[in-house]
């Protein structure tokens, strides 16, 4: 009989989830499994709403990431109407992503995942969190603090809701931006730049630059990745074409209304979760460990490994030293993080671009739409990856059908890899202790789930 | 001072999106100054306290004074969560308008969970096929009052961060925390006349104002025909200032949920637009003005006529 | 259990609660458990009471006002009738039936109609039996 | 008459119902008044009646409040036992002297505890209950008597015929109140003015044999049958044979008696009232007994009053009285049990013979001889009805200035008829008086009113039994006992009449005794009796509006009275729901305004000018509008009143007196175009000739808008020329036109669009209009062939003398009700009309050379927007209805507003007259309050949860709420929603309309209805079969 072992829940992600470890009777790891068991049914209950009202509800699919669901609703409504936003109102939209994932990314990094790697993945639990790390190093605790806050107030200040926004409307944006409103942004998009220049460096230091093979090894698994790109295959998080790369670096690409060609959903029998696979690859799905089958991974990685070049300085410059580093595509697990370092940096520097742009300031923010029964897909590049939504509507511009593929849903496949993986790696004649399991966690974590 | 001689802080979260918990996070300069005063010991987004390893069965969960519970409660796990929590904290709070009130999820109200399972893992897919089996769901999306005795009720979608804060302190303080009971409406500066459009027009273009003025030159939402829920919700969100849907020039739509807390909003804005004379038929979806409290019983699948 | 439905009735002072007075002074029967609350204006009965009523367990309730063009304030009735569509609604969306609320008209002077009103009612609800509401059994049953 | 010897206190003599209105005005226009009542007790009829006729009102239950408002008002002196012997002085200045009969009871110590009677030995036959019960030497007139106290029939007493024996009353009454050597004491009374409400008394059949009354144990006058009929009557209102106690199975009520009759007794005239009350006691029957057989037989079937047609109409088909037109002329026993035999001719001619057990006679009225001698003795003159004589012009002025009369001492007449009477008397005093006006009054501080905002609340709970009306079929003692154990009930108690004088009194007592601080009173409906308690708390101390009425009579005992169980149940339930009410009541004051002291009065016939002159008269400044182009309205066409007056004269000069006044400003082509304001403070907007507009201020409007003559389209009319209606003949007559000097023959038809299908209402003066044209032309030419083709004549009152001077004079009475009307042909010359003969039974063709015809007065269909202006309500028939057929005639719900003449119901002159002195009486009555206070049950906006969303503005019907700006402490610009106090009516709307209870009714607070709501859903529902 085997003996099955459970991390509940898997702390410092966002959301529920559940690590189950079974052992062999030599103590072995048989299996080890990630159970995300939530029953949200927003694809049932946004049936019947006027689609208008869509990207307001789907944003609390996620507290953390509402700005992109919210988004990714509203360019979906857009399709659905054949509504096209003006300029200003994709720039003002963008601008709101860009800033969403500056807080994002400063959240997880340091709230989450840095006290495993500064305060050491062992010893007292309740000393390796964000208030240990403000004991440990005040000054900097204090900045990532104030420095997500900030990010967050200058959301608030514009766009009135920085958690579960409002700000963005089929057709367009709600408000146009004033000067002061402008100046005001750019005084915070340049506190944000220092800032990320500067904690990059910091864990290049402190965390990176430690990292050993072993770091480097964990939950590690050789998979494809799937990002999104402009013409000229720059990174791009708010529109584009998006690429689905092969473990061996070639790559396809696709317009996000085609992804049901290219991508597949499919449930386990065991799990509880939606996962999804390249259906492109025609190779059908596998979680076998040793040779997986059309699983592909999302997540700064993924779009760091995807992508071409980055069309902002800094960020191309630490993309071309990380990659100098650790090849394309680069598998390790924990290197999500270094990747998501980089991509605060060139979401700060696109804030201030964004800003640059005279257009951003034209009163002219939304078209006026009409109901009418259509099919629309909408994406974004979510801090956890990329993000689907796809609706249907009646003669009354009512949803009629709703498919929602979030970040984590690419990446629940991959992720059970990676905590096979390292269970596998860690557990000896099942002795377990509680640095063990938080390490199996840390391949978790790694994705941001 | 020492962890142990701190007041207890002990947060989870149940039907949640951890919208709460970043408001909570957002708090800048008063989070650290908190931080300092009470010692957090369970709180699975920050930090690694398990729940002990029978999973599922029962939970081990630390004594605290303050217990903050986001989400409501809609599977039979998170109903024994939540008694747990109950049972470890001296004071619970429902902390967002989940738990107050059900919130965006509870929208699922309107179908039973087997419903729910088809239309998420439709069985025409047919590689498509749900491990779910209903019954460790609870048949509908409850607040957590429905369920346990809750000390305070903090609503918000999610809870403004400075009230956050400001309701922890004053309970640290052993103060009964000060929340407005009164609406949206308290504090927004459009302009009223008490006399309105006759209907209400679907959100598909923007508001009329000018956008070089400040938000008290513009005209009332409500009266400019765009359904807005700020006479029927209660306020906060602005925290003593316009209401933050209103800056971004949008309508409100309830999410702090009914200004009585026992209110019922779509009752209370239809009654409000029927004595207005406005046709309240015009409105596309009458249920979705629950929205944000569909919990306690008021969104319920559709009856078979008796 | 065999009982009269429990009948809530609010009526204005100006017309139905008049003639249920003159409905006394005829000596007309209705059932006895018709429960009258004398309110100014059927315009000022919220829509809340209503369901107030009914969640508290009462079987039935009807608003009684002025005819239409009658009404001593002008277009209170008029408010009521508006009120009576959207509690109509809402009662369908709570799975109540709709049976259970009624509004009707009666001028001072018309206590059978009135009267006829209510017996109309109470045998209406007999049909149905069970109170309008379980909120708390359902709650309390999921809790079980 | 010189102002300074002028005196501000008015005598009124007799304490019946339009005596006690005459008192009332006048006390609250500014007079003293001595009401000299001959009883023991104010009330005068009205008490012994069960019901009235049509609304059918419980009689004890509406005079009530009037008995006690006369007993407790302090510009009121009610003398009792009391009779006038003698007046001298003149208009304005007289000297009354009155004698005090003895009752031998201290009134300053009785307490009406009635241990005296109980334990009186001397059982006589009680006079209020018409011999049919006992009463005691000590008694009292009636339980809800006013004053209450006991008094000594001296005749009966065995003290006082043998001062040596018994006296055990004396003995045993606590506070000592017995003094068997009171004597009777003489008072001069200094008065301005005299008014003589002496009233009637019933026809006694017992001095003639013909109906066996007295004979015949089943022979029962029809007031007492009234009695049987009352719950506090001796048969506690059930109906059984005074012979043997037996159920009733068939009833017969005969007509008449004592009224049209020369051969029995010498009351040529009408009685007025009879046909209606039988009706009453008819349809009361029917309805506790419907299987009982009542049948009415009558000679004309006089229902000309507003709503009497229909009254009549239902008890025929509805409840199925049957009405059989012939006069009796005995009445014998069947056998020995008690029946009754009758013999009449019907319609057929033929005799018929009926058994009934119970005969009741529709007795008369008379004045009573006593009456006759002092009115004599003052110089009044009478008719020869035995009546005061009264010009139509000046309806309650008698021959002798300052002396004034009313009642049915004017003339028989029903109840609304006596309280305008009364009224119309005391406008008439307040326009001779008007310089003293306010000179012997005094104002009552009322006693300082205690906070109770702060106190935990004091229930008291005051259940009435009101006679049997309630305890007959509750189970007071029940529901008192559950009430005692409600929270916060510090006191319950019960009364037979809670809203007795002794009753209020006894609540004071409580009220303080207790230390109550808010009240419930069980019994009738708040409409009509919650102000009496208001004023009863008032004078305890504590706020007026600290009360609430549990309905369980109307809506419980009265509903429910087959179901004592049910009812006692839903007793409890109203109880404990009215105490979840009132512990929420909160303490409000009036908010009080000055009013403008002028009066609007809306239309420039005989009613309007009568008003705007009394008005004038009476001191007020007063703009008349009149929609044509000259003042007379439909007066224009009359050319004399029914005994003969000429109405041309008198328009003259009252036309002239009217233009001439300072104080009255008139516009004539001028109508209302828009009105707001309320009682007090109106502001009308009137329009004149086409264009100009002007606004008038003023606090009260008279509402004398007339009617419209029925244009026919039966008959012919307006196709044959010799075809006329009555109005056009009167003027052909007064010119004596050709086709009228050349006339040989002529035919009236009566009811020429009136008491049809579409308009079931009789036009009240035409069989009058036409008998009077018919004697003219009779008189002119004897030889003249004059038909009357009719279906009931209705020559009412005293006009009765003029129908039979008709017939004497030859003129044909032809009633055509049975065989339909008469049929109208073109003849070559003239025209020919056909009908039936119903005395020779067989058709009739008459030649005639003019046919007139009775047209109906129709309402004025201006009406309506007036009614709306105003938010009036109108009756069915388009007329405006009065606030209470019977005891509020010219009054509406709305205050300030009063209605005269035509606009209310077809009338002759002298009514409109009356009624429009009455409506003058109003309207002076509410100005001399000079300030007017506005109930406080408005909304009132709570701050703590209105949050400016103005959704409550929109709603207000009145413009009431608005918003207001305002700086905050930070100095921002805010808005805040606020309540005109004098705008807002209290309809709620705005309350139904909040989401967030934000604003509430005072008095109707959401959380009190939530309160009534729980409260009635607390005990299970009553137990009851399905």
């Amino acid at each position: 009989m085997t003996q099955v072992i459970s991390i509940q829940p898997v702390t410092r992600i966002e959301g529920h989830a559940r690590i189950d470890i079974h052992l062999d009777d030599a103590g072995r790891v048989a299996d080890a499994r990630l159970h995300i068991a939530a029953l949200r049914g927003f694809e049932q209950f946004v049936v019947g709403r006027p689609a208008e009202e869509i990207p307001r509800i789907v944003s609390r699919i996620c507290g953390i990431c509402p700005w992109m669901h919210h988004l990714a609703a509203a360019k979906a409504i857009d399709n659905c109407f054949a509504a096209t936003p003006p300029p200003a109102g994709h720039l003002l939209r963008e601008l709101c992503q860009v800033l969403a994932h500056v807080h994002d990314k400063i959240l997880h990094f340091f709230f989450l995942a840095a006290p495993d790697f500064l305060l050491g993945a062992a010893g007292d639990y309740a000393a390796r969190t964000i208030m240990g790390l403000a004991r440990r190093e005040p000054e900097l605790a204090a900045e990532v603090v104030r420095m997500r806050q900030l990010g967050q107030t200058m959301l608030e200040r514009f766009a009135g809701k920085a958690i579960h926004p409002v700000a963005a409307v089929v057709g367009g944006f709600a408000k146009p931006m004033s000067e002061a409103e402008l100046r005001d942004l750019q005084a915070g998009g340049q506190a944000l730049l220092d800032f990320a220049c500067r904690a990059l460096d910091y864990a290049r230091e402190k965390v990176f630059a430690r990292f050993e093979d072993d770091d480097l090894a964990l939950g590690t698994i050789a998979t494809g990745f799937l990002g999104t790109v402009d013409g000229q295959g720059n990174l791009r998080f708010y529109d584009g074409v998006l690429r689905l790369m092969r473990p061996d670096g070639a790559t396809s690409e696709f317009a996000a209304a085609d992804y049901a060609r290219h991508l597949a959903e499919r449930v386990e029998p065991w799990s509880t979760a939606k996962m999804v696979y390249a259906r492109a690859w025609n190779e059908g799905f596998s979680l076998d460990p040793e040779a997986p089958r059309g699983v592909y991974r999302v997540n700064t990685l993924a779009r760091l490994n995807v992508c071409d070049r980055i069309a902002t300085p800094r960020a191309q410059a630490e993309l071309e030293a990380f990659r100098a580093r650790f090849g394309r595509p680069a598998q390790g697990t924990l290197l999500a993080h270094w990747a998501r370092l980089i991509e605060l940096v060139y979401a700060c520097e696109r804030v201030l671009e964004l800003l640059a742009d005279a257009r951003i300031i034209d009163p002219v923010v939304r078209t006026p739409a009409e109901p009418r029964a259509g099919r629309g897909v909408g994406h974004v590049e979510a801090p956890r990856g990329t993000l689907i939504h796809d609706y249907t509507t009646d003669d009354d511009g009512c949803i009629t059908r709703a498919n929602l593929i979030v970040g984590t849903t690419h990446n629940i496949a991959p992720m059970n890899l990676s905590v096979r993986r390292a269970a596998a790696g860690l557990v000896a004649e099942g002795e377990i202790d509680a640095e063990l399991l938080n390490r199996i966690e840390m391949a978790v974590r790694a994705y941001d789930p | 001072m020492s962890d142990q001689a701190r007041p207890r802080l002990s947060c989870e979260w149940l039907h949640a999106c951890a919208g709460c918990e970043m408001a909570l996070l957002n708090c800048g300069d008063r989070l650290l100054g908190l931080l300092d005063r009470v010692s957090i010991v369970h709180f699975p987004l920050l930090m690694d306290h398990k729940y002990g390893d029978r999973a599922g069965a029962g939970f081990d969960l630390p004594r605290a004074e303050i217990g903050l519970v986001s989400g409501g409660v809609a599977s039979r796990e998170q109903l024994a969560l939540l008694r747990t929590m109950r049972e470890s904290c001296k004071t619970l709070v429902a902390f967002g308008t989940c738990a107050t009130h059900g919130g965006i999820p509870a929208l699922r109200n309107q179908w039973t969970v087997d419903q729910t399972l088809r239309t998420v893992f439709p069985e025409d897919e047919g590689e498509c096929s749900s491990a779910f089996d209903g019954s460790s769901f609870l048949d509908r999306v409850y607040g957590i009052d429905e369920q346990v005795a809750v000390d305070l009720f903090l609503p918000g979608c999610p809870p403004r961060p400075e009230t956050i804060v400001g309701v922890i302190e004053a309970l640290l303080a052993g103060e009964q925390p000060q929340l407005t009971e009164k609406s949206v409406c308290e504090h927004c500066p459009t302009i009223r006349t008490g006399k309105g459009q006759r209907t209400v027009r679907r959100f598909l273009a923007n508001a009329e104002y000018d956008p070089g003025e400040p938000i008290g030159s513009m005209r009332c939402l409500l009266e400019q025909g765009l359904l807005c829920m700020g006479p029927v919700t209660v306020g906060g969100c602005g925290g003593g200032e316009t209401p933050l849907c209103i800056r971004a020039r949008v309508p409100c739509r309830g999410c702090y949920g009914p200004v009585r807390r026992n209110g019922n909003q779509l009752l209370d804005m239809l009654n409000a637009l029927a004595s207005n004379g406005i046709d309240h038929r015009a409105i596309v979806d009458r249920r979705s003005l629950l929205r944000f409290s569909g919990a306690h019983g008021l969104l319920k699948p559709p009856e078979k006529r008796r | 259990m065999n009982r009269e439905p429990v009948i809530l009735a609010f009526c204005c002072n100006w017309c139905s609660y008049a003639a249920a007075d003159l409905a006394g002074i005829s000596r007309l029967q209705y059932p006895g458990s018709i429960r009258i609350i004398r309110v100014m204006c059927s315009g000022m009965v919220h829509p809340e009471m209503v369901l107030h009523a009914l969640n508290k367990g009462a079987d039935g309730v009807i608003v009684v006002g002025c005819h239409l063009g009658e009404c001593h304030y002008i277009k209170g009735n008029e408010m009521a009738l508006a009120r009576a569509e959207i509690i109509a609604d809402t009662l369908e969306d709570l799975g109540i039936a709709a049976e259970r609320f009624q509004l009707t008209w009666v001028s001072s002077s018309e206590p059978e109609r009135l009267a006829e009103a209510f017996r109309a009612m109470s045998a209406r609800l007999c049909a149905l039996r069970a109170p309008a509401t379980a909120e708390a059994a359902d709650a309390a049953g999921e809790e079980a | 008459m010189p102002e300074r010897t002028m005196i501000g206190a008015v005598l009124v003599v007799g304490g019946g119902i339009s005596g006690m209105q005459a008192a009332l005005d006048l006390a609250d226009s500014g007079y003293f008044v001595y009401l000299v009542e001959k009883t023991g007790a104010i009330g005068g009829a009205m008490p012994q009646y069960n019901k009235v006729f049509p609304t059918n009102d419980c009689a004890m239950c509406i005079i009530s409040p009037k008995l006690v408002e006369c007993g407790r008002h302090p510009n009121i002196r009610i003398m009792t036992l009391s009779t006038v012997i003698d007046i001298t002085g003149k208009a304005g200045n007289f000297t009354v002297r009155v004698l005090e009969h003895p009752r031998y009871v201290d009134p300053a110590k009785c307490i009406a505890c009635g241990q005296c009677s109980s334990r009186c030995p001397r059982s006589v036959d009680d006079s209020f209950n018409i011999f049919m019960a006992k009463r005691k030497a000590i008694y009292i007139k009636y339980p809800q008597a006013v004053p209450l106290k006991y008094q000594i029939d001296p005749e009966a007493c065995i003290r006082l015929q043998h001062p040596e024996k018994c006296g055990i009353c004396a003995e045993i009454c606590p506070p000592g109140a017995i003094d068997f050597t009171d004597l009777g004491r003489e008072h001069d009374l200094r008065v301005g003015a005299v008014i003589m409400a002496l009233g009637f008394q019933p026809f006694d059949p017992g001095k003639t044999r013909a109906w066996g009354y007295g004979l015949y144990p089943n022979v029962v006058t029809s007031l007492q049958f009234e009695r049987f009929l009352s719950p506090g009557g001796p048969t506690g209102g059930v109906l059984a044979r005074p012979s043997d106690r037996k159920p009733v199975q068939r009833i017969a009520f005969l007509q008449c008696v004592g009224s049209r009759d020369r051969n029995r007794c010498n009351n040529e005239y009408c009685s007025t009232v009879c046909c209606m009350y039988a009706i009453k006691e008819a349809l009361t029957i029917k309805e506790a007994y419907p299987e009982v057989e009542v049948t009415i037989f009558y000679m004309d079937m006089r229902t000309p009053g507003k709503e009497f047609e229909r009254y009549y109409e239902r008890a025929r088909t509805e409840y199925g009285v049957r009405f059989v037109r012939s006069r009796i002329h005995g009445v014998e026993p069947k056998g020995n049990k008690g029946d009754l035999r009758l013999h009449y001719i019907n319609a057929h001619g033929k005799q018929v013979e009926e058994t009934v057990d119970l005969v009741v006679l529709s007795v008369g009225l008379e004045t009573p001889d006593a009456m006759v001698r002092l009115a004599e003795k003052i110089g009044i003159h009478m008719t020869p009805d035995r009546f005061a004589s009264i010009s139509a012009f000046m309806p309650v002025h008698t021959s002798q200035k300052g002396i004034f009369t009313c009642g049915a001492f004017n003339g028989p007449r029903d109840i609304p008829q006596s309280v305008i009477g009364g009224s119309a008397a005391a406008a008439s005093v307040s326009a001779l008086l008007n310089p003293v006006r306010h000179t012997q009054t005094r104002t009552l501080p009322p006693p300082p009113e205690q906070d109770v905002s702060r106190q935990e609340p004091r229930i008291g709970v005051f259940i009435c039994h009101c006679g049997t009306n309630i305890a007959g079929v509750v189970d007071v003692e029940e529901v008192a006992a559950y009430a005692a154990t409600l929270p916060q009930v510090a006191h319950v108690a019960r009364n037979l009449f809670t809203c007795s004088q002794d009753t209020q009194d006894l609540m004071v007592q409580q009220i303080s005794d207790k230390g109550l601080n808010r009240i419930v009173v069980a019994a009738c409906t708040p409409r009509t009796h919650e102000p009496l308690f208001r004023k009863t708390l008032k004078s305890a101390g504590i706020n007026e509006y600290l009360i609430e009425m549990a309905n369980i009579r109307n809506q419980n005992a009265w509903v429910h009275g087959q179901e004592p169980e049910t009812a006692t149940a839903k007793a409890k339930d109203l109880v404990r729901m009215a105490v979840a009410k009132v512990r929420r009541q909160t303490a409000r004051k009036p908010l009080r305004i000055p009013i403008t002291p002028s009066v609007l009065v809306i239309g420039g016939g005989v009613a309007g000018m009568t008003a705007a002159l009394n008005l004038a008269e009476q001191g007020y400044r007063i703009h008349l509008t009149e929609k044509t182009t000259q003042l007379g309205g439909n007066a224009l066409h009359l050319y004399q009143t029914w005994n003969g007056e000429h109405v041309p004269r008198f328009l003259k000069e009252l036309k002239e007196a009217v233009q001439q006044h300072p104080r009255i400003e008139v516009s004539y082509t001028s109508t209302v175009a828009a009105v707001s304001g309320h009682v007090g403070n109106f502001t009308t907007l009137i329009r004149t000739g086409s264009s100009r507009k002007r606004t008038i201020d003023h606090g009260a409007v008279i509402i004398a808008t007339g009617a419209k003559r029925y244009i026919p389209e039966e008959f012919e009319y307006g196709k044959i020329p010799k075809v006329v209606a009555s109005i056009e003949f009167d003027k052909l007559h007064m010119h004596n036109e050709t086709r009228v000097a050349n006339g040989k023959s002529f035919v009236f038809i009566q009811c020429v669009g009136s008491r049809t299908q579409e308009r079931p209402y009789c036009s009240k003066s035409c069989c009058t209009h036409s008998i009077q044209s018919a004697i003219k032309l009779k008189k002119e030419a004897p030889s003249r062939q004059i038909y009357i083709l009719y279906r009931e004549i209705r020559t009412y009152g005293q006009r009765e003398r003029i129908y039979n001077q008709a017939r004497e004079m030859g003129i044909v009475f032809i009633n055509y009700e049975q065989h339909g009307p008469p049929r109208i042909r073109r003849a070559d010359s003239g025209v020919l009309v056909e009908v039936w003969d119903h005395v020779l039974h067989r058709p009739l063709e008459i030649r005639a050379d003019m046919v007139i015809l009775a047209a109906a007065t129709l309402a004025n269909p201006e009406a309506v927007a007036l009614a709306n202006m105003f938010k009036l309500p109108l009756s069915k028939d388009g007329f405006f209805q009065e606030a209470h057929a019977k005891l509020r005639p010219v009054e509406f719900h709305v205050d300030g507003v009063f209605v005269a003449g035509l606009a209310h119901y077809p009338k002759p002159l002298e009514e409109s007259i009356s009624q429009a002195l009455a409506a003058a009486a109003k309207a002076g009555r509410l100005l001399a309050r000079k300030e007017i206070a506005l109930e406080p049950n408005i909304a009132l906006v709570d701050p703590e949860r209105c949050d400016d969303c103005a959704l409550c503005i929109d709603v207000c019907p009145y413009r009431a709420i608005k918003l207001a700006e305002y700086r905050d402490s930070e100095g921002t610009l805010r808005t805040t929603v606020t309540v005109d106090r004098v705008l807002c009516k209290g309809c709620g709307i705005c309350q139904g309309t909040c989401p967030k209870r934000g604003i509430d009714v005072a008095g109707f607070t959401t959380a009190q209805i939530e309160a009534q709501i729980d409260a009635a859903l607390e005990s299970p529902a009553p137990e009851g079969a399905i």
